[in-house]
């Protein structure tokens, strides 16, 4: 790749680091790898510490994801074939703590796959009647 | 044939068995626990499940998700390995009533000979040549009283032992109450039972065992002896070789006829092996293995007979694919544990990231392995790295062999046994041959004291 | 017995002759180049010399520093083993103007086998049947005459060729002018000697060849025969097995006949080995290669022989370790070579860092390799990684085991050959046997055209 | 690549660096590999302390040491054993551009080794006698 573009792009990377509060940023991507990694306030040239206004910013998903409050994860305990309940819970829900969301089947035991706290079910990664394995990810929710 | 085999194990047994079935054209289903999802056994088998977290009660030892893991995949047997649920007769039941083939004896012989005093008895019965020594104890009282008449040195021994643990060695009245208090306080957590039985203890013994193989139609062979005697303090298994050095003849064929004897008397399936303690030409049984040994291979490499297929042959209703006169002995093998322990600190267990793995090759040599650069070494189960295998025309070119293997054999990251290996195979005592399991004690003690 | 000896060679084959010196107690001394400084070979050896930057010409053909090392180092011996100095004549010499012994047959022998057209014509007068053909052409234009006599097709043929280098198939007169200058340019390019010469070709025959082996004695035997038929379109060798498949019973033993008297005809000393075509029962002979070859692992594990070891017992003064009628044939035996190179793009080499390095191991299964993770594979050497050896009781054990066994090759960082040698595995042409040398080009023409 | 196109990037690179307060810049591509990090403040060689146009800082390990005057390297070109010249050149000494230090014999014939350049003796690698390789460190001279 152009050397110019190398530059171009850390230094967009820089800029970043500098507004979002970054200590360290690294892109890899078809065999170009880029890292940065602020220097200690101290240390830093006063030109960097201005930094640059929050619109200028890469809107990339890992921004966003970092903006949001952290999701919860809800996993499979048991190694099974998965039951959604009826009706099924659908991106967008909104549920309870102690929802029913599924069952994992098992050896001909139901256990059942509650949301772990109330919330906005944001992602379903199973579909009805799928075989799962231990620690898989089901839903991801959102808590309130 | 069997179509689809559940490997419940990891590591380099659940390659073996993995190969084993992919030659025989049988699929194959793998299940590791959490940290295990970048192992090779993961990567080669056609399906995996995860069962669970690190530890073993909740991975490897956990039934329900590895029976669920069974019968979502479609899978019509299991393949228990070594150790884990290998030698469990509750497993073995629950995966017959589940329809699942045990790749292994049936459930009732496991259980009998599971419990070493109840083998004992039985095989004291088909006339097989046991040590001297009790049935189960009811209380240390028992013991002093037993011990007294057995002369000492004795051996208290827990029924449902195995690896050493539950072990001690007692030479003097004044010693038991101590060693009977340890040996039942650490039988009950490590087995769950803290039953303890005595033997009078054998001064010096070699480790002898015999590999034996029995089908559904009752015919049973033997595939020689393998001899274990050079073992850590712990009485763990370092170093085999097959067929056993300085041996008379007529104690060999004695051994290779009492173990064909005792696999009959309780009409035995799949592959076994019977070890024996051997002092001169004297035979004592110790107790029955039922499974594949991690030692296996010398026993394949001088015979020329795959055992894990028998194995899954056997299960599948198949007649053993040879009889008793068709093995021959094509010379002399040897295996080294490679594991990642520390000799200088009595063998500690190492954890680690592997770093800079060149495992040996070439002719006459065979290795059985998983690792790789870059594999983390959990600290959950056994440290065996890789079982090299040095096969020659006679002990001598083995052992020489196996001393070149072990000169390539790099593995970074980790103290290993490879080095302490090494040393054997230069040592005098051993290249002359029939060393008793106490000689690495004594070849290794300042290494193994860490001074 | 030799004492110590330099070991002119790089990879996996440095490993292989390291070895066989290591186990009769023989002390090496490597060579290598500057980018070599961190191979297996440089760690396992006694002593190391870098002789050399990357280029051959500078490092492992460089004779001046290669001799220096071996007298430095105290060596008495030099084994080359393929390639490079394998087969150069003036070299063997050398090392013996020098008091060094050549691990080899004599200087003479080399030179008159290593000429092409003076071989064919020596074996011709042993009456050793050879392809109809010309000497060597004085130019183009005594080619289209001999051509025309020889009827078209015909090959051209470099008088010092080897791996497929300076030859043309030339299927109408139209094409030779071409051919000829094309053929000429590579020879001379390659071997720097522009010789050409011609001969009848053989329409789809199979490479079948015998391993003999010489002691200065005068005792001469063959360890049967290696199909080499799994050829890239280049003619360099990929997948070869012993014993050759659907072959005749007298057709394999005329083979080995002719082997053993072409061998006692020159006076042979050492390993060697005399390529033929074979088309039917009819049996050409093609050259003699004067050295230990590449694929030689397949005739050592079905007839349990240590050729390397020979080698060095014959250079030795010994006799052979043994007689003709000692050996027996055990099985099958089948060898993948898993080169750094994309068949995709008509096999280019491809060079960069190994990274997940991981080779198959178990029963049956031989690896004869120099790799590991974070290798870097330098430009300037051939592409090989690493031989996988399968070995069973049939040939149908043999490739199910190789199938298996390529299954769990892993070599990141490069292309390989593997994945094609996994698909020959799996083509029914090649389970039924006995293919022709165009067999792969036919099989990989998709992968091997890049589209 | 080409070693003074390398160190220009590696330049541009601690010019990017300092002007963005980075404390470190690392880029990878093609199988090169370009790494600078700026020594902490109280390392930096004077004129940086004093707050110098940031283009003109010497900000780099790399840089610091090209200060130094690099060692010129005398190295044996044949396997064999070394001789050295007598009386024999010492640590300390200053030699000629042609000056034979030693010669290497290889086969019975006296490989003479020179400095490359004229300079000052800074270390002998080996001793007389010895058996050496190609690429062996033979003198280490300090050009004059």
């Amino acid at each position: 790749m152009d050397w110019e573009l190398i530059l171009e792009r850390a230094r967009r990377a820089a800029e970043f680091c500098a507004s979002s509060g970054l200590a360290r940023f690294r892109v890899e991507e078809d065999g170009l790898e880029i890292e940065v990694r602020r220097a200690p306030r101290s240390e830093r040239a006063p030109s960097a510490q201005t930094g640059a206004p929050a619109s200028a910013l890469p809107s990339t998903n890992g921004i966003r994801a970092s903006e949001a409050r952290p999701l919860s994860i809800v996993r499979a305990e048991f190694v099974g074939i998965v039951r959604l309940a009826r009706p099924a819970v659908s991106e967008g829900a909104e549920v309870g703590g102690d929802r029913e969301l599924a069952y994992v089947e098992s050896l001909g035991i139901r256990n059942p796959i509650r949301a772990s706290a109330p919330g906005r079910v944001v992602a379903v990664h199973v579909s009805d009647g799928e075989a799962v394995e231990f620690g898989q990810a089901l839903f991801a929710i959102e808590p309130q | 044939m069997l179509r689809k085999i559940l490997i419940a194990n990891r590591g380099e047994i659940a390659l073996r068995i993995n190969r084993a079935a992919h030659e025989l054209g049988i699929e194959t289903v793998a299940i590791f626990s959490e940290p295990d999802r970048e192992s090779l056994h993961v990567r080669f088998a056609d399906e995996a499940f995860c069962v669970g977290p690190g530890p073993v009660a909740r991975s490897y030892l956990n039934i329900p998700n590895i029976l669920s893991a069974a019968l979502i995949s479609g899978a019509d047997a299991v393949h228990p390995g070594y150790g884990f649920l290998a030698e469990n007769a509750r497993f073995a039941e629950i995966c017959a009533d589940h329809g699942l083939t045990f790749i292994g004896p049936a459930p009732d012989v496991i259980a009998k000979m599971g419990d070493k005093a109840t083998a004992k008895a039985l095989m004291h019965d088909a006339r097989v040549p046991t040590t001297p020594g009790t049935g189960i104890l009811s209380d240390v009282g028992a013991a002093v009283h037993a011990a007294r008449k057995l002369r000492y040195p004795v051996m208290l021994k827990a029924t449902a032992g195995g690896g050493g643990k539950g072990m001690r060695v007692v030479r003097e009245p004044g010693e038991l109450e101590h060693a009977y208090a340890t040996a039942q306080a650490e039988a009950e957590a490590n087995f769950k039972d803290g039953r303890l039985y005595l033997e009078k203890l054998i001064e010096r013994p070699r480790h002898i065992e015999v590999q034996v193989l029995g089908d559904t139609f009752g015919n049973v062979v033997h595939v020689g002896e393998r001899d274990c005697s050079v073992q850590k303090p712990s009485h763990q298994k370092l170093i085999e070789e097959a067929p056993a050095s300085e041996l008379a003849p007529a104690t060999r064929e004695r051994l290779h006829d009492i173990a064909l004897s005792a696999a009959r008397a309780v009409r035995y399936t799949s592959a076994g092996t019977l070890e024996f303690l051997v002092a001169g030409d004297d035979v004592f049984f110790m107790e029955m293995n039922t499974r594949i040994q991690v030692e296996h291979p010398i026993s394949e490499v001088v015979h020329d007979v795959d055992l894990v297929r028998e194995q899954i042959r056997i299960a599948s209703g198949e007649p053993l694919s040879f009889a008793q006169q068709d093995l021959t002995t094509r010379g002399h093998a040897i295996e080294c544990r490679i594991n990642a322990e520390d000799p200088s600190q009595n063998f500690a267990p190492a954890a680690g990231t592997l770093s800079d793995v060149a495992l040996p090759g070439g002719f006459g040599v065979r290795v059985d392995s998983h690792i790789y650069a870059g594999l983390q070494i959990p600290p959950y189960y056994d440290s065996l790295l890789a079982k090299v295998v040095a096969h020659g025309a006679t002990r001598e070119e083995a052992i020489r062999r196996m001393d070149s293997a072990l000169a390539e054999t790099r593995i970074g990251g980790v103290h290993t046994t490879a080095d302490l290996c090494r040393s054997v195979m230069r040592d005098e005592r051993f290249i002359r041959g029939g060393v008793s399991i106490d000689f690495l004690e004594a070849f290794a003690a300042p290494a193994i004291s860490g001074s």
